[in-house]
């Protein structure tokens, strides 16, 4: 059906199915974000957390417009991004947790693997090292004439490094059909974003390489999302990269280790003040759903999924030893 | 009085700042946080912001910056958050800090600590457990040490800083804790280039370091009392320079040595260490030197596979064991 | 048809291009120039801007890039200008590529290749005579090869393009033009991992590769005409994975080894051949395990210290003897 | 003697007494460059050479208002900086030559060597590594209240180096007392700067550091001095890190190997007809100066210096073969 012959209403039944999959996609991250809290509390998942809780709206708003073929490299906060590709939550539960079940079957925890399958790349831990490999992906889109776009994440403190630098540049040199998301929440571990860039706004660096930067709220999914769809269908379209950043906040502490002494309480309240969920809910309720009956209705979908993928998890085996030497090379 | 190993490190940090004025720490979070493991913690309320520095995430930088500051005369002691990282200021070790007195002609001195917090068997997978030390033991200019008790981590750390080279200093993550013992009052250094026997033995040698001395020294302890055998353990203590003398010395007493380290097999240390006893103890040999490492592989993360991957003392047991009975 | 290892490394270069549209070419100066050495010239003529690529210097950029791209199935070839400078893609190489296709359950692969002119002899100094090889052998999950023969750098380098994995390739900047041989027509690949045999002889084994086998072959080749000796010489080809068999075959025919190589002695791969022969081909050994490399210094310019430092056949000859003679 | 008292006629002195002294510096600059091209045409000099022919009033320029202390890293192409900050022309030529007369006793050869004692700092040949260098003696001179000031001199095909930002971000946050100087000479090898990065100035990154960028005529050693001198004037005070681009054009290929087939001739036509030589000469005319004399008199003694130059580093032996083993640590 061409776009033209969309009628109003067509168009706006398609906008509320949108809306409800993106509420569902944000309580759906929380949730499971929390739960991976919990969990490692329990000593039920070992390795490092990085919590992404606070700043759902960023991965759910720029994961919406993406399509099958393109590619995402996330950072290690952004759990979200294989939950809003659609990885299976239980698969990505089984990965925190070492099972057989996980993307990585066990060889890393966290975010330190992929699911090719669904263009979601698996980082390093070095941060900003995903950025060139980003570019790389929009290289292969610009060689093959493919309408596929990259989109790569992270955080103002990665925007110190060295790779950072060297892949925006060539995306701007090239005109690559990539997004660059920079999810600022003004902390790197301890440090603040004053002791890491001399600049209000990581995306005015953009202009060093070219092309434009974009600053919006992150913590609000409609402006996120507008911008990403509109900066990812320009690179869709050839038009080249883009900067877009959000600021936002982490709610945690930069692991679950960390109790985050290095920030008042009061900057932490003020921005649960704008929490990305309410933020959205009262943009639902001007829509006219009735909150409380979507929301007990997306709870409890999201409680069932999450239960189920702990079940999938847990009931995922440990890797047997042996496997510690499989899978080093490709066939 | 009785001091962690990571209690060492700060120790060392804490007097050798308060004796020495052009000696700075740098790193990510080593300031307001007081570090990842809080090896550092104490130091910026001690000695100010113009002493402890947080720096931007930019690890080449941070070792550029202190070759800098030490060709002026500095002694920048600098962190790397996690030792899986120094591979992001990688050239700036091997290259630019490691060839400066060499390209000076041998007029300049670049007096510069690299901190890395290193070693598996604490959950990390694959980039929070790594032993980096093979990449720099192979690189002339350099000093790498790796200090596997509390002792050694403080005496090894003030030597680093007093020296006027690049030292990278290895420190090993899982002993932060879990590793301690009464420490002398006061200043005391340990020399670099220099190993420490462990344990006296006649009937075999291990020749280990870090991670996994004191899995060897259990292990050594298990075959004397369940196997009567008596079971020598070096502790190299400095990588580069190898303690040839050390090395040697063990090979030709016993005549057997089993090489031990949690770094990978192969291109591991074990194999510079083997080479030079086969090259230069050979006709004292009385069996194949013999290497427990860990796997050709990445450290994993989860446990059956990281255990599987890790040396440990059973391993090394079985060792001595086969090696005992050649 | 004769070509030179120049010649024949860019005629690999062409025909896979031909055979295979995912192929292309990155790096600095490859396209317009045709590399600085010339290796890849020809190449945007007959190929085009899309498949031979300038990019801005920025070696960290080139390899991720090329490892983006080649985890959704192309297969770039990128140029290191010299060796030297992977350095400054250390990080992309050991832990982004190195760890692909592991940390994605084995469900990846990354088909790139990294061409890195390197090695000494040329007056290269200290940044333009580097071996790197031995800081990349001890990562798994990438494979490293070194060329010696115009028919091994076409063969392997076809090899490396078409395998699933990282490949570091190495190949010698003294060779591009003084080594040269007929090569045959049309198509065929040298296999990674496997050494080959490139000299008979009963009395010791040379392994060695890369820099020094010419070397090694007229040391050999002295040492028969002048001392009536039988040397066999191993070339290891491929350095990652390392041929194991081929290497303790020689050890257990000839009972005595001399490793020999133009990277340093401390930490080269030599000490990993060695190892492994004191281990396992133990009891086969008549003699220690020799070797011969550069000495354990940056390599420097002017032509008395290179001499001095880099093997070389004298040095390899009077090591035969020596050797012989225990 | 207080700047306040002095008297025009001092001042004029005083600026004639440096006019003659830079154009002494770039004239030796000049033909020092030409020796080593000539001299490494004829097998004397057996590393690769990199001529700065063509850009002197940079390095000329910039080095001018710096003071004993101050601390340079030089690029590849900087040659120029060792004479201007008064290392020995013969020292330099046995350096060259792998000479133990020279900077490093033979061990490399061109500009990998420094002078610590005049506070030039031997590069690696990894570019854009010493800019992170340059940032610490900067860093160095801020903790300890000094008043000295670092330089950096890089490419513009440099520039695109993650090393490049790192150090110049971490300059910006720290306020650094370093003056970060970009030759532009438009390409990098055969590549142009098209290639190399999607804006026009190099200069417009400093922006993205939180410092200023300044462009300016590289070839005029008068814009370049104004500059320089106000940049690290300013430095000295306390006020920050600048980046200063100097456009500019290599006469040689990329090296002495390099026929230089990517470029036109016209476009070295045209840069040849803006050489900084005579660009200077007419300012020293139109200052009162009898050119040809003057000419006459500094060629001479350029010449002269030259000639000793060589000579020194014909005289100077190579090393001995055992030195190789010395000079690794420092003692
Ligand atoms: C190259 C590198 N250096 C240091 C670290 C350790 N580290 C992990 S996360 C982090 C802070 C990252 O800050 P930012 O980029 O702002 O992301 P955020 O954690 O705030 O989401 C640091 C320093 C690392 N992973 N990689
Ligand atoms: C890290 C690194 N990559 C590549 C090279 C090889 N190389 C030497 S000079 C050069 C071009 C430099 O261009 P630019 O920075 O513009 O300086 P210019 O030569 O034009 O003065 C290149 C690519 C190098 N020396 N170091
Ligand atoms: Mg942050
Ligand atoms: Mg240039």
């Amino acid at each position: 059906m061409p776009e033209a012959v969309l009628t109003e209403a067509t168009q706006e039944a398609a906008r509320t199915e949108r809306d409800l999959q993106l509420y569902y996609a944000m309580k759906l991250i929380r949730s499971f974000e929390e739960r991976v809290s919990r969990l490692h509390r329990q000593n039920k998942i070992l390795g490092g957390v990085y919590s992404g809780a606070g700043q759902e709206a960023i991965v759910t708003g720029v994961c919406a417009p993406l399509v099958e073929g393109d590619f995402v490299a996330p950072l290690h906060r952004d759990l979200g991004v294989f939950l809003a590709r659609g990885v299976d939550p239980g698969v990505l539960m089984a990965q925190l947790m070492g099972r057989v079940g996980g993307l990585s079957r066990g060889k890393d925890s966290f975010l330190h693997a992929g699911d090719l399958s669904r263009g979601v790349f698996g980082a390093t831990s070095m941060l900003g090292a995903s950025l060139p490999v980003a570019v790389g992906a929009a290289l292969k889109f610009q060689l093959k004439r493919e309408k596929q776009v990259a989109v790569a994440f992270f955080g103002e403190g990665t925007s110190s490094r060295g790779d950072v630098h060297e892949a925006m540049n060539f995306a701007g040199v090239r005109k690559l059909p990539v997004l660059f998301v920079c999810e600022n929440n003004r902390y790197a571990f301890s440090t603040p974003i004053e002791k890491q860039m001399a600049i209000e706004d990581v995306a005015q660096r953009a202009q060093a390489y070219g092309f434009q930067g974009y600053v919006c709220p992150g913590n609000d999914l409609l402006s996120v999302l507008e911008l990403s769809e509109r900066l990812i269908g320009r690179a869709r379209q050839g038009g080249g990269p883009a900067l877009l950043e959000c600021k936002t906040y982490r709610y945690h502490g930069h692991s679950e280790h960390d109790p985050a002494l290095y920030r008042t309480k009061e900057e932490l309240l003020e921005w649960e003040s704008r929490d990305p969920i309410p933020q959205f809910e009262r943009y639902l309720e001007r829509k006219g759903h009735d909150l409380k009956r979507l929301r007990e209705e997306v709870d409890a979908r999201v409680r069932a999924a999450i239960q189920a993928a702990v079940e999938f998890a847990e009931q995922s085996p440990l890797p047997a030893p042996q496997e510690a030497l499989e899978g080093l090379y490709a066939p | 009085m009785k001091a962690t190993y990571l209690q060492a490190i700060n120790l060392a940090l804490h007097e050798e700042m308060r004796r020495d004025p052009n000696v700075f720490v740098m790193g990510e979070d080593v300031a307001v946080l007081g570090g990842a493991f809080k090896v550092t913690e104490g130091l910026l309320e001690a000695f100010g912001e113009d002493r402890v520095i947080d720096t931007p995430i930019a690890e080449s930088l941070i070792v550029g910056a202190a070759v800098g500051a030490a060709v002026l005369g500095m002694r920048p002691v600098v962190e790397m958050q996690f030792g899986d990282f120094i591979s992001c200021a990688f050239d700036q070790i091997v290259n630019m800090a490691a060839t400066l007195c060499y390209r000076h002609g041998g007029h300049a001195s670049c007096p510069l600590v690299i901190r890395a917090p290193s070693g598996a068997g604490v959950h990390g997978a694959l980039f929070h457990s790594q032993n980096p030390e093979a990449w720099f033991t192979r690189v002339p200019g350099l000093k790498v040490v790796a200090p596997a008790t509390a002792y050694d981590a403080k005496g090894l750390l003030k030597s680093a800083i007093r020296d006027g080279n690049p030292v990278v200093y290895f420190e090993h993550k899982r002993f932060y804790r879990s590793v301690s013992e009464d420490l002398p009052e006061g200043d005391f250094t340990v020399p670099i280039g220099v190993a420490r026997r462990r344990r006296e033995g006649g009937d075999l040698s291990i020749i280990t370091y870090g991670g996994t001395l004191h899995q060897a020294l259990d292990a050594a302890l298990i075959a004397e009392q369940q196997d009567g055998l008596s079971v020598e353990v070096i502790d190299l203590r400095t990588l580069l320079p190898l303690d040839r003398e050390a090395i040697l010395a063990a090979a030709r007493a016993t005549g057997k040595v089993l090489v031990v380290h949690e770094d990978r097999l192969t291109g591991g240390i074990g194999g510079e260490v083997a080479a030079l006893i086969a090259e230069h103890a050979f006709d004292y040999l009385d069996a194949p030197v013999r290497r427990v490492a860990a796997l050709d592989t990445h450290n994993a993360f989860s446990p059956p596979l990281e255990e599987h991957i890790l040396p440990g003392t059973d391993k090394i047991v079985q060792a001595i064991r086969s090696l005992a009975a050649c």
